[in-house]
């Protein structure tokens, strides 16, 4: 299991293509990519803040649990910080499992929880000045099916 | 003394990142008192509870959790990863 | 949307890589891609079969559903025929979406189609004997949830 | 004249993965019913229909399904794809 917090880029088909080639006895690899969205034209660029020590704690607490809850071979957790451009991958997570079930409920119970439980926010830079994005009652909601 | 962290708007309304601080205060919720009593910043950053969030030493917690043993506080706004 | 049904191996970073590059406006890229399994070292290899007009016709047509029934970007299916080695992909189902709960929702609904609907039949050859693989009732009960 | 194909187990059975045949059967199942009577190989690869699926003109269908103006029907197990 890797989890990487990291201000630097990362090459997802690099990425998925390893973490796919060392999942020995896996079946199933599931990918979640995670992108800037341009906001048709609106976004000039995404700053992600984070709270450093936490973060990394607050993955790997995730990782592991969805390793007991689901029948996992191998986990994948990289989330960038800092300024990114609209296109860029912000994060991605990778599970791999003997049966597609597990990987595919791995990753999104993953998702879940870094969507509302991993520290960090997200704020929009646009032509008219920026933005923090706002937590969705969704997100919060979708804890709740875990 | 106790760290504590401020992040997001949470950071911008007070003006900076992190803080020593002197306390006795007994919860999450009096340290709060205090730092509101402090500067209008802090008044406006704690102006609602609700949309706030605290970490005790990097765990999640809640405005009612006690503060003694904890070396570091953090407030901040929901969550937005992923 | 591609449909690709092949002998051929493909690259599943490059395939990836390329599916997000190309997919604007999506914040969230899923992918799923089927390995072949050893079987804890008992299997030789798998054979593929499948019905060359039908097969394409009805990945087409459950890639049109999942269009349909989700806020897709782009999809993408690639699968695999003839023989396989332990280790080596199957194949492949990626989906575009604006939002991660629509990309997640028709990568599942994708592959549990394929697995009961496309015209692929797999024979796994190991040391003694080939056996066909057995429909399970449990990928027939996945279906029942669309 | 009909084109018949079998895949998988059903090919193997039967010993042949494709053929014309002159029918006149009204359904699927009648021209299941004419395959069985010609040989133990056809009895043998149609025993089970349960276990059987059919396509026609490349869409699934029934063993009910009326065999009018379809050029190509298809027998094969359970599909395994993924």
């Amino acid at each position: 299991m890797r989890v990487a917090v990291q201000s630097a880029a990362f090459d997802l088909g690099a990425e998925a293509a390893a973490f796919a080639a060392a999942a020995g006895g896996a079946g199933a690899v599931v990918t979640f990519t995670g992108l800037v969205r341009d906001n048709g034209g609106a976004l000039a660029a995404m700053e992600i803040e984070h709270y450093p020590g936490m973060t990394e704690r607050a993955i790997r607490a995730m990782a592991s649990e969805a390793s007991q809850r689901w029948a996992l071979v191998d986990a994948l957790v990289i989330h960038r910080f800092g300024r990114l451009a609209p296109g860029e991958a912000i994060m991605m997570v990778a599970t791999a499992a003997p049966h597609r079930a597990d990987a595919f409920d791995a990753a999104e119970f993953l998702m879940d929880y870094l969507k509302s439980r991993a520290p960090f926010w997200k704020k929009e830079i646009g032509a008219d000045g920026a933005e923090w994005v706002a937590a969705k009652d969704e997100d919060e909601a979708a804890l709740r099916r875990w | 003394m106790i760290d504590v962290l401020y992040f997001a708007w949470v950071r911008e309304r007070i003006g900076l990142p992190r803080e020593r601080i002197e306390t006795a205060a007994p919860t999450v919720a009096a340290l709060v008192e205090e730092l509101k009593a402090r500067e209008e910043r802090y008044a406006l950053a704690f102006a609602d509870l609700a949309s706030l969030r605290v970490a005790l030493d990097q765990e999640l917690s809640s405005f009612d959790a006690p503060l003694a043993g904890v070396r570091e506080v953090a407030f901040f706004p929901p969550m937005t990863g992923g």
